[in-house]
């Protein structure tokens, strides 16, 4: 499996840290009001973050 | 003070701002027997984003309830800078949170920073009271009410168990926006 | 891999106006997917809603949308679906909106059978005008209006839209987006009525007030309890206590309403 | 060829020019006394293809309209007044987002249930005023068969010019009563369509003040994506809350009717040139007014009859001019005095303005006017 | 001993008002921005033993009040633009059964949906003309906070003394601001409790007109068997189309309030005696209204207010008076023009009247208004 | 040997408006029997209805009686119990009245489990405006409005009363007077909403139309196609087509809504 | 024939008298090309009982469309002759049916009688007839209409197959209608 | 078992013969308009004429 690429839409992130919570491998961290990528290499492409994203604010790419 | 005074209170809603413009007209008019009128902004749907809280004291009845040009200015985010710091009265000073607001509002005001966020989360140890911080400020810095009516005021509106908190966080935000004046 | 949401949003309408964590826009990404699956033409497709953060929705998504008076969402959509068979007609709404106020059209849309889509988004809770109590507040829970915990039973959406004669009728949760758009998907296809409930959160106005700590506590509440209706035969009305089953929940066909009025046309045309 | 004519009540016409002027679509709740308006058409609508929905109330009929109207489908309800105060919320919900359907209130008596099957004219302010929020009206009472027929075809035609709900009102005794009708035959009267866009779907804005105080509206289903909301918006119809386009919004929204007041108003003077005294009446109450004042005539009595078919926008202007040329004004109506209050701000007390009124179920016959006229000479 | 004070919300003090005028049921449905209303109802009615219900929608919670009242407990309820047109019919229906009950309504923006947060006037004609029929009405517009609880119980009383709804108008300002307010002690405002039958159950009539023009209405479960219909009815609450009975009781209803004008109206004037301008306005309007005459009185200009806190039945005898006394008026509103009319109707042409509006979602500032009124200086 | 009703009936009100036949006043006889039995003090009954034939009932009883506006009567019903919770509370009204511009009350009341029996006289029309299809109205047949044949489809009232909510559902017919009396009875003594559905008959604007050459014959027709509930598990579905089934349908216990608002305001005075 | 002649039908509700004013007036109006205005009461809950249908005839256009006096009457039960039989123009006309209006309304008008029930059953065969019986009868008596138009009017409103039966009705009240002013 | 006295309410009985056709016994007879009791002697007291009479007309009437 190829690795991911994590997109962030800032503009769009809220901070409510979902995805961050219902991410299975812990890739996410929540930054103040920001989520952040912190552990890219740990995705498994699950799409759960981007899923249940309520903001359109991250999406999961093939690297 | 002047005949009217009017504050402005701004930032992102949740911050307790209205509640800070509450206790400002209360203890202006409930304890110090002034007039004073509160209102707040009410976005188009209520949802998140910045929010503001007007006071306007005054020794004479007030008419128009709605603040015409503000003698002071508080601005807790960012976002509540940009959409409600302006009208300011020429002269008049304005409040930012320093570690929030970065581009600052241009105008013919005074422009006074203090880390209200990090005061109350580090110095008084509760985020949560930052717009008591900021209150204590704003009354330091203007003298709209005297410091015993406003912490009066404030200690009248929190429950037993944290008014040695909410004491300590009003008195620090009193003492530090004094401080800025100097 | 990420999903082009982009082509069915209008654009510069992100950031959208719900609070962090609001469950709307979980469901409203479902519904884009649903649409997407279901090939629909957006310049076909009418998207009506109601009043409420819920009834916002249509006015993210590029077709034909209509946001209309509070609870009158299903009573309008009716008039666009008569008026024009051809188009797919999808309502969507609040708790609120859908059940209170909109009760009427909402019971009297399931008994004509008409073929619209209706996504309800049920966080229990009147959360535009702040957290008032609505038909679906758990009873006991806390509202702005029950200060001393609600004393109302609730409505079981579900079994009231199939009591009204709806013929298809699922329910799903904010914690299970790829079942969002599944049900609605399904739903759009049938010919007839269909009712997607969808269980989301209000953290503004619903979350704090009953103890949740935040909205990852509401989404996990939500993905913990609940109970595929498949699943739920095997368990004991002791296991099922504080359960919502999930899944469709009925399914039946009967004449579809324009079909019936083609009929009509018919008979007063020969 | 000899035109089609027919013995009809005043319903029935309603029903017959709705047709006429390319109606499709009828929702509606029954109610007395306007249910033959519904039960025609649903014999006739669906012979031409077009829809005929009972609703579950009078509020969901009213939506089902206005969804209708989205598609462009003409569209039409009828009702009386509890179903009519009951539309209010919607009614405003079509002024704002400017859709054009078609309203029918054939009037009873009393507030409330009343007297379900007597007449009335007491939902006159309301049709200006019922909803809540600004809005223009626009508001027709015939007063015969035939005119209800050619009143509502016009109910049509400034509701598609307009776009924004039209209502025709007519008391019970019009709408119940049989009277010859000439059909006109298709073609001799004007139909007006709503305008179509002229910008292609990519650019359309619905409510694009610079494609004129009417900008055009589009049809669901035509190609046109757009959004509809009864939030106060912008041009492209997205709410804002931003002073300034809410304000141009609401102001053009009023004033596409009181720009075209002069346009819009429509009545009929019968001997008012040397009138010394003014019946100002409308519906049948009106058809009571010619015969009293065809009466006072016959004893030299100058009495005049002026009869609005536009009740809104008001007709102010003439209004005003015939109050400075008379002495009197009799307001004649079935209530107890609602369009008086018009009268008596247009004539700024340049002449004397009396009331003559009846709530009791019964028609106003032309004796009691008759007397009203002699008293105020 | 010092009397009780405190700062709060318009809405708040509503509730409150509500609570020392002896209200015991509210029903309603959650709309902006009159929620506060409910919710400090919902607080403090069961502390009492009152009874707090939230209904499936406004029309629901009209006809709970109306139900409610009719056992005798004083009921309320409170909505916004949307929830007033909602409950037209109902409204209508309290109005000819003659149910005393208090209907809020806290003044948004816009028709339809408009703009929720926004404050706005533009309900005030629909108050007197919103329910079909013809009805009298009674509306109250408050403009502090302090006033609004006193309205409230004045609203209860006037409803209770006349046995009708009676509406009380705030704009969103006036119902969010907070201030000062000081509670007046039990028994300092009069309590108007509605008249107890004197006729034993046997003889009971709820509409005998001869008991006055205001008869004594029973309370359900007290003893009395009675019948209410929103039919057109006889002295015995049973329907009748008998025009003579139908008649009188219509003009009674009317009337009932008609002829107590005087005693209903309320207003405040400031600095009209020598006023050659005059500002007419009410509501929050009238506080930039205040504002505005202190700065023209400064640069010398006689400018007055006149502010009603009764609106319907409409002050028209000070008007017209006012209108005989000064150059010019100014009617300052939040809407398109709405209580002008009336303004132009009672000045019959004595003055010049001018309106000065607003629809922005914005409050009316004292600057406009001045500037007006030196435009027509 | 012969009923005493007109210790009921208001002095003067008989004969009744109703049409000659109309099965209104068969239920009217058996309310008044029901309440008789009950021992209800008609002081302290209030009678709720809307408008329409039927909602003509309360004007005949000697009560606290409420003739509302049309399809409002659970809502004033609902204002009149929770002000007053001592009081007994019937609504009486037709299938329009009740289930098209009133359907929301009564899911609403449904819902809340409020103490109140209501009688809803189904005759399958909108008798009292002259033979509108109802929501009720058999899909097919003719009314003023359907001239080429129904094309909706029906409520079936007792199956919607249930998906709302409702703890006493029955339903019986105008045929069966005995029956009438006996679910009525039940139904006021049940804590919580009950609902007694009573097919009827309206020759004047159903029965003519419909091609019932009498009233009589609408009679029988009820009469010959009730089946009581606990018999239909013996029968299969083809035998139970065209068939309505009779006595209880549904029965469960819930906290009564005043009982539940007693508790409110037992906690605000704490 | 006056300018304005006015005529009530009234019988019990299902009678069809509605059909025969709305006949006559068809007669009137679109045969004869004279005005003609048809209106029918409804009673408050019509339902059952009285029920009756005025016409008014002119050759001017009509003005006010209520009966103002009537010139002629036909009550066929006694209930509507108590109701309806009044406003009658004295030397007016007032028909009764001869069967089922035993007491005679008293006025300054012409009475006849006549069995038209009767006549709808036994002489025309079926009873559901006995309103164009009745109407052929007004006609003869008043000559408003021609028998020509009247009869036109009939026709023009029944289905095929009851065509005959209907001209036999009319043609019948007719003769025995006129018969009565001898 | 004692005879029935079958009282008709002349001023309510609005002749819709429901009461003539569900008689099992075949006592009542429409005249007209009006019931009429043909035969009170073949009455069994079932009560089904006062029950299903819509307009309080019928009363059955121990002897
Ligand atoms: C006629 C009318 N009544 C009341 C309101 C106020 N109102 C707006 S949204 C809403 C409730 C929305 O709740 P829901 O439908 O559950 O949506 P949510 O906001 O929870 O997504 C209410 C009561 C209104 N806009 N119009
Ligand atoms: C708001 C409103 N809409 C419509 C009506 C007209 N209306 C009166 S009764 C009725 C229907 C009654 O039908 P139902 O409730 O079944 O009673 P029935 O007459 O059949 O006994 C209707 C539509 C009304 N009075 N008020
Ligand atoms: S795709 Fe799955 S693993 Fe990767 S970041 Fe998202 S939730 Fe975590
Ligand atoms: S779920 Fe979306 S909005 Fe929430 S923190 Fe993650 S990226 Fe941001
Ligand atoms: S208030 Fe609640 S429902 Fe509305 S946007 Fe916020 S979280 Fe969502
Ligand atoms: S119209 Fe029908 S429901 Fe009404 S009284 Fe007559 S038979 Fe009964
Ligand atoms: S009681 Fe029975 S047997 Fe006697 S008349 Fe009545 S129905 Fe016939
Ligand atoms: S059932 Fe009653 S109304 Fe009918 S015929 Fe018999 S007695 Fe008369
Ligand atoms: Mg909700
Ligand atoms: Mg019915």
């Amino acid at each position: 499996m190829s690795s991911a690429r994590l997109e962030v839409i800032e503009r769009n992130c809220k901070g409510c840290s979902i995805c961050v919570e219902f991410c299975p491998k812990n890739v996410l961290e929540m930054d103040v009001f920001l989520v952040k990528v912190a552990r890219p290499e740990d995705c498994i492409k699950c799409m759960q973050c981007e899923l249940l994203c309520p903001d359109f604010a991250i999406k999961v790419h093939d690297a | 003070m002047s005949q009217r005074y009017e504050i402005r209170f701004s930032g992102a809603g949740g911050q307790g701002l209205i509640t800070a413009g509450i206790i400002l007209a209360e203890a202006a008019s409930i304890i110090e027997g002034k007039s004073a009128v509160q209102s707040q902004s009410y976005g188009p749907e209520a949802r998140g984003g910045a929010s503001k809280s007007e006071v306007i004291i005054s020794d004479a009845p007030i008419d128009y309830p709605k603040a015409t040009i503000v003698d002071a200015c508080l601005a807790m985010t960012q976002e509540a800078a940009d959409k409600y710091a302006n009208g300011i009265k020429e002269g008049g000073l304005l409040l930012l949170d320093a570690d929030y607001v970065q581009k600052t509002p241009v105008g013919n005001f005074k422009v006074y920073r203090l880390p209200i966020m990090r005061i109350a989360k580090v110095d008084v140890g509760r985020e949560i009271v930052a717009n008591v911080v900021a209150l204590g400020a704003v009354v330091g810095m203007t003298g709209v009410v005297s410091r015993e009516a406003a912490e009066e005021a404030v200690l009248r509106k929190v429950p037993e168990a944290f008014k040695e908190l909410n004491k300590k966080a009003f008195n620090l935000g009193f003492e530090k926006g004094k401080e800025l004046l100097n | 891999m990420a999903y082009d949401y982009d082509k069915s949003i209008r654009p510069g309408k992100l950031p959208h106006i719900w609070c962090p964590g609001c469950g709307h826009g979980i469901v409203m990404k479902g519904l884009i997917r649903a649409m997407d699956t279901c090939g629909l033409d957006r310049k076909n497709t009418a998207i009506v809603s109601g009043i409420g953060c819920a009834s916002r929705l249509p006015g993210y998504l590029d077709a034909c949308t209509l946001h209309t008076a509070h609870g009158r969402a299903a009573a309008f959509a009716t008039g666009v679906k008569m008026a024009k068979p051809e188009m797919t007609v999808i309502c969507c709404g609040g708790d609120g909106d859908g059940t209170a106020i909109g009760g009427n059209h909402f019971i009297h849309a399931c008994r004509r059978n008409i073929d619209m889509t209706y996504v309800i988004m049920n966080n229990f809770i009147y959360g535009m005008t702040g957290g008032q109590f609505s038909p679906c507040t758990p009873t006991g829970a806390k509202a702005s209006t029950t200060p001393y915990g609600n004393p109302d039973p609730v409505f079981d959406i579900s079994k009231l839209a199939i009591g009204a004669g709806a013929t298809f009728v699922a329910r799903t949760t904010a914690a299970h987006p790829r079942e969002i758009d599944k049900l609605i998907t399904m739903g759009i296809k049938h010919k007839g009525m269909a009712i997607i409930e969808v269980l989301d959160d209000c953290p503004t106005t619903y979350g704090r007030r009953n103890k949740f700590r935040s909205v990852v506590d509401m989404m996990k509440h939500l993905k913990a309890n609940a109970v595929p209706a498949v699943a739920a035969s095997k368990l004991t009305a002791e296991q099922l206590q504080g359960k919502f089953l999930t899944g469709i929940l009925f399914q039946e066909e009967r004449p579809e309403y324009c079909a019936q009025y083609a009929e009509v046309i018919k008979k007063a045309q020969a | 060829m000899a035109k089609k004519v027919a013995l009809l009540q005043g319903n029935q016409a309603c029903a017959a020019g709705a047709m006429y002027a390319g109606c499709t679509f009828f929702a509606g709740y029954p109610i007395t006394p306007s249910t033959e308006v519904a039960e025609e058409l649903s014999i006739s609508l669906p012979t031409i293809g077009g829809k005929f929905i009972q609703m579950e109330d009078e509020i969901a009929a009213m939506a089902a309209v206005i969804g209708a109207s989205l598609t462009g489908a003409k569209s039409i309800t009828a009702t009386s007044g509890p179903g009519v105060s009951l539309k209010q919320e919607l009614i405003g919900y079509a002024c704002i987002a400017e859709v054009p359907c078609v309203i029918i209130n054939v009037m009873r008596g009393g507030p409330s249930t009343g007297m379900p099957t007597g007449p009335g004219q007491s939902d006159v302010m309301q049709a200006m005023w019922g909803t809540h929020g600004d809005h223009a009206a626009i508001a027709l009472v015939p007063s015969s068969v035939q005119e209800i027929f050619t009143e509502t075809v016009r109910a049509f035609n400034l509701a598609e010019k307009y776009r924004m709900p039209v209502q025709v009102l007519f008391d019970e005794i019009v709408g119940h009563m049989r009277e010859r009708i000439v059909f006109p035959e298709p073609g001799e009267l004007e139909i007006i369509n709503r305008a179509a866009p002229t910008d292609p779907p990519e650019t359309y804005k619905p409510y694009d003040a610079t494609k004129g105080q009417v900008p055009p509206l589009a049809s669901f289903g035509s190609g046109y994506k757009f959004h509809v909301t009864g939030l106060n918006k912008a041009a492209d119809g997205f709410p804002t809350t931003k002073a300034e386009y809410v304000d141009a919004e609401e102001r053009r929204q009023v004033n596409k009717v009181n720009d075209h007041a002069a346009a819009i108003e429509s009545n009929e003077e019968y001997l008012t040139e040397d009138a010394e005294v003014l019946v100002w009446a409308y519906g049948s109450t009106a058809r009571s007014a010619r015969y009293a004042v065809n009466e006072l005539r016959k004893e030299g009595i100058k009495a005049g009859l002026f009869r609005p078919i536009t009740l809104w926008p008001f007709p102010a202007k003439r209004t005003a001019e015939l109050a400075k040329q008379c002495k009197a004004i009799v307001v004649s109506e079935m209530n107890l005095g609602q369009m008086i209050h018009e009268v008596e701000r247009a004539a700024k007390g340049n002449c004397t303005v009396v009331g003559e009124f009846r709530v009791d179920g019964e028609p106003i016959n032309p004796g009691q006017i008759a007397a009203k006229v002699k008293e105020v000479m």
